[in-house]
């Protein structure tokens, strides 16, 4: 041993359900150099948004950037649309998009959760983890007719309504959901195993954060008080009960805590949003042509979304820049692996939580 | 939505940047360029932690050929901004390299117009 | 002994991702999991080339994972077969002719089963590989080559180097 | 045992195994909230390996993963027919050295790593059995499993500490959670058996099924001349080792080593202090 071993992590790993490449100079299985290759997945979305596709449908092409949390791609598109144009949304149609966009941060999280587990070799956990993130499938399924890309907001509102049916059997899911996740929560505060495996590794500090300016829960983890849902008003989280979730630490086992306390203060809101759901309209026509510029910040499951698009009085926009929360953490993660195991690596990329679909588009 | 909006020639950018930027208030955002035909405007988005809706922009507009300082001593996370930049609009960004996301076959600098 | 049968019986699957929006991806993820639980039929994902039977593709395959797919294909001891799960990696999908996209994984490797859907159902999914095991069962151990691909396969087939022809006239065809 | 016995015994072993690691995978999915393969579906992957065309990296890889699965057998073989402990643990010992070494012999990293880990593992847990057969003889007064499977003495009763270090580190020589380091599939995907395809591979799956008889046989000798005790032994291993996999997560090989050689061991070495102590 201690001979120089160059280990590729990715492009096609087992650990990863998505394409990244990660190249480490180890000795004794220590990092001590890495690259990073993000661009496995690139296609091309922002030039398509700018000259193929109208301002109305691009909502639904940049759901498609990502499909764990299309949601907010959609809704940062509306979103800076709606502002652009001047479009008041009505209040039924906020609170839903609130819902989807809890819901699916529920699901976003539970996978990251569980794939952390997983890649730790707590094949268990990974398993009960996925079979209660079903019931938030089912939900979703139920509430936007599909399980994974919505197409659930548009320009104006969204575009189907919360029945009365529909709405009954989400509380009794949501019911037993809430049972599950506060189980999980123990689970992952608790167990021995994942304790003495994940605490201490991997650690961002809050200064590292702050330097290398880390979004989303690996941020909220190091005790970097940001969260885009308290510092951009772009849906009503004040009214239904959102707190900000901030822990010390800032390791692999912190971040999994975040998220795992994140979803259960979202299935606090979303029993708010089901409790207050206001009457009205779901959708208002958008007239006219975009003109001018906007950006706006969104709070996706990994952190901080950005957009900002640009029109001129054309129906197709000018320009749509996307900056995706993992596009963000990238810088931080390169710098965490040098001196880490190997033997911690997949762990530490899961539990940053990446999307490289969304960083590459 | 306030927007705090600096306008500055290229090679200002970086003493403007210094001058306010402290990583413990700011979060920097993104560097994004828009092309306007023949020359791309750049825009550096900032925000403050605890603040609502508050962005800082700094605001500069480039040719094709220009260097495009970078601000990787100030902030080491914009490296990936960077090369962003210089990859899809074909610009020449100080100490970028070129292949973040585009290869070789593919068309260069796509996101320029025309 | 006719061992064809058991190929039905213990599919081990190997999962790539050129591109897509990680929505087929989760549903892949979602089909291992207890609601859908596909090791009841024997599958187990393995993650690796050389001891899997079939390959599921998912996305419209960019520039840069064309090489990778091809290599991955090639690494893959035969009989195989390969899935194209969701709508772009069939077509193209919303990311027909980007400008970094392919159109589809049959534009790089011979593909034998489509699964359509944006994303994929765990349904379409399994479904989807309960047919690639029929048409699985009936392959012969011949070397597959892509339809584009002009080399010959004569035995014994040296693999690396009909790679390296193959991957040669792939960036040549540009 | 007679020597024809152990003969079919151990022919038939690579069938006993595939049984036991097909109850395995059932049990394990199981506990997992699923309904899991049949319980024939690991002869059902050999069969279809057996079909599958064998890519080569280079003939030297491939005949160490032959050797692996010969010394393993010749391992199980000296066990079973009542042969010399140190020598069936030597045999397992040689076996996986071959496994070392083709993993070393190819260029994939994770090979190479899978290789490396594999000795820490050797490290970890060989001493222990060899202390254990150390404890065997001191209990029954000798070292052939023959005498120990016709003593009259139930080793159990003086190594409690043995029994529970030996269970333990179970894990560790069948590569499940939470030592599976060397196999680590997650991180290395399946670390030296990687490179190994079709029948080749097919060695390397069936060796491991055989190493599946050769622990819990080890296992069965705890109990001396009592072989209902054995038995019950061995069920109690099994469902103890798959509640272990299920439990934990994957410790580091660094960690790996230290739980063995700072808890197992000293554990161990009390026990046979203890041992010693009494019998004087």
């Amino acid at each position: 041993m201690g001979k120089r071993i160059t280990v590729p992590f990715g492009s096609q790993h087992v650990a990863l359900p998505e394409p990244v490449r990660f190249v480490f100079q180890t000795e004794n299985e220590k990092i001590v150099d890495v690259e990073v290759d993000v661009g496995y997945v690139h296609r091309g979305i922002e030039k398509a948004c700018a000259t193929k596709f109208k301002y109305m449908q691009v909502g639904y092409v940049v759901a498609r950037v990502c499909g764990l949390c299309a949601i907010s791609h959609t809704l940062g598109y509306v979103t800076a649309l709606e502002r652009l144009m001047g479009v008041e949304v009505p209040k039924r149609a906020l609170y839903l998009r609130l819902l989807v966009s809890e819901l699916d941060r529920i699901h976003s999280h539970l996978l990251a959760m569980g794939h952390t587990a997983e890649v730790a070799g707590y094949e268990n956990l990974f398993m009960q983890t996925f079979r209660h993130r079903e019931l938030v499938m089912e939900m979703l399924e139920l509430l936007t007719g599909n399980r994974v890309q919505f197409d659930f907001a548009c320009p104006g509102g969204v575009n189907r309504d919360l029945t009365p049916e529909v709405e009954k059997v989400l509380r009794e899911k949501l019911k037993v959901l809430e049972e599950k996740a506060l189980w999980l929560r123990d689970v992952y505060e608790n167990d021995f195993s994942l304790a003495l495996r994940w605490k201490g590794t991997g650690v961002v500090t809050e200064e590292m954060a702050k330097e290398m300016n880390v979004v989303g829960p690996p941020a909220r983890a190091a005790g970097l008080k940001t969260d885009v849902r308290a510092e951009f008003d772009y849906l009503p989280f004040k009214e239904v009960g959102y707190r900000m979730v901030v822990l010390k630490g800032g390791s692999i086992y912190e971040r999994n805590l975040v998220r795992a306390l994140e979803v259960l203060n979202s299935i606090e809101m979303c029993w708010n949003i089901l409790d207050g759901l206001p009457e009205g309209d779901i959708k208002v026509p958008v007239k006219g042509l975009p003109e001018g510029e906007m950006f706006v910040r969104i709070e996706a499951p990994r952190g901080e979304l950005f957009y900002y698009i640009r029109g001129s009085k054309k129906l197709i926009l000018d320009r749509v820049r996307i900056r995706v929360p993992t596009f963000a953490n990238i810088p931080v993660m390169k710098e965490l692996f040098v001196g880490m195991d190997y033997a911690d690596v997949p762990a530490t990329v899961i539990s940053f939580d990446p999307c490289l679909s969304c960083t590459a588009r | 939505m306030v927007v705090d909006e600096i306008k500055v020639p290229l090679r200002e950018v970086r003493r403007t940047i210094k001058e306010f930027y402290d990583p413990k208030e700011w979060h920097f955002i993104t560097v994004n360029g828009v092309d306007l035909g023949g020359k791309v405007e750049l825009k550096w988005f900032f925000t403050k932690y605890g603040e609502r809706e508050y962005f800082k922009v700094v605001t500069s507009e480039a040719s094709y050929d220009d260097e495009i300082p970078t601000i990787t001593y100030l902030i080491p996370s914009a490296w990936i901004s960077e090369w962003e930049l210089a990859d899809l609009f074909g610009l020449n960004v100080e100490g970028a390299k070129r292949g973040l996301f585009l290869d070789p076959e593919s068309p260069q600098a796509p996101l320029r117009r025309g | 002994m006719d061992f064809k049968k058991f190929r039905k019986r213990s599919p081990w699957i190997l999962h790539y991702n050129t591109g897509s929006c990680n929505g087929c991806d989760i549903e892949i993820l979602a089909c291992l999991a207890p609601k859908y639980d596909v090791e009841r039929f024997g599958i187990l994902n393995r993650g690796n080339p050389k001891q899997s039977d079939i390959l599921l593709v998912t996305g419209p395959v960019t520039k840069r994972a064309k090489e990778r797919l091809l290599r991955l294909y090639f690494e893959m001891p035969e009989p195989k077969v390969v899935v194209a799960v969701g709508a772009c990696a069939c077509s193209g999908g919303v990311f027909r002719h980007m400008y970094n996209v392919e159109n589809g994984v049959d534009k790089v490797i011979p593909v034998d089963v489509y699964v359509p859907g944006c994303a994929a159902r765990p349904e379409a999914i399994i479904d989807g590989i309960v047919r690639a095991l029929e048409i699985l069962k009936e392959k012969g151990k011949e070397v597959e080559l892509p339809h584009w691909c002009s080399a010959q396969v004569k035995p014994p087939v040296n693999r690396v180097k009909l790679l390296d022809r193959c991957l040669e006239e792939l960036h040549g065809r540009r | 045992m007679s020597y024809w016995t152990a003969f079919i015994l151990t022919l038939f072993s690579p069938v006993i195994g595939g049984f036991i690691y097909g109850l395995e995978r059932i049990v394990r999915a199981r506990m997992q909230g699923r309904v899991g393969p049949p319980l024939l579906q690991p002869f059902y992957d050999f069969f279809k390996l057996m079909d599958k065309r064998s890519i080569i990296i280079h003939s030297f890889h491939a005949f160490m993963g032959i050797m692996y699965l010969i010394g393993t057998w010749f391992a199980l073989f000296v066990l079973l027919s009542g042969g010399d402990l140190l020598i069936a643990i030597f045999f397992h010992v040689l076996s996986l050295a071959f496994l070392v070494v083709g993993g070393f012999s190819v260029r994939s990293p994770y090979s190479v790593i899978g290789a490396m880990r594999e000795l820490l593992h050797m490290v970890a847990y060989e001493p222990l059995y060899v202390l254990s057969a150390a404890a065997l003889y001191l209990v029954t007064g000798t070292f052939q499993v023959s005498g120990i499977l016709h003593s009259k003495h139930v080793p159990l009763i003086y190594l409690p500490l043995f029994f529970t270090a030996v269970l333990f580190s179970l894990p560790a020589i069948l590569k499940k959670s939470p030592f599976d380091t060397a196999e680590a599939h997650q991180e290395i995907i399946g670390g030296p058996e990687i490179e190994y395809s079709g029948k080749f591979y097919e060695a390397v799956y069936t060796a491991k099924w055989i190493e599946y008889v050769y622990a819990f046989f080890f296992i069965f000798l705890f109990a001396g001349g009592n072989h209902i005790l054995g038995a019950l032994l061995i069920i109690f291993a099994f469902f103890f080792f798959n509640l272990l996999d299920n439990v934990t997560a994957r410790v580091n090989f660094r960690q790996m080593v230290a739980f063995h050689w700072y808890i197992l061991i000293p554990l161990a070495v009390i026990n046979l202090m203890l041992i010693a102590l009494w019998r004087s």
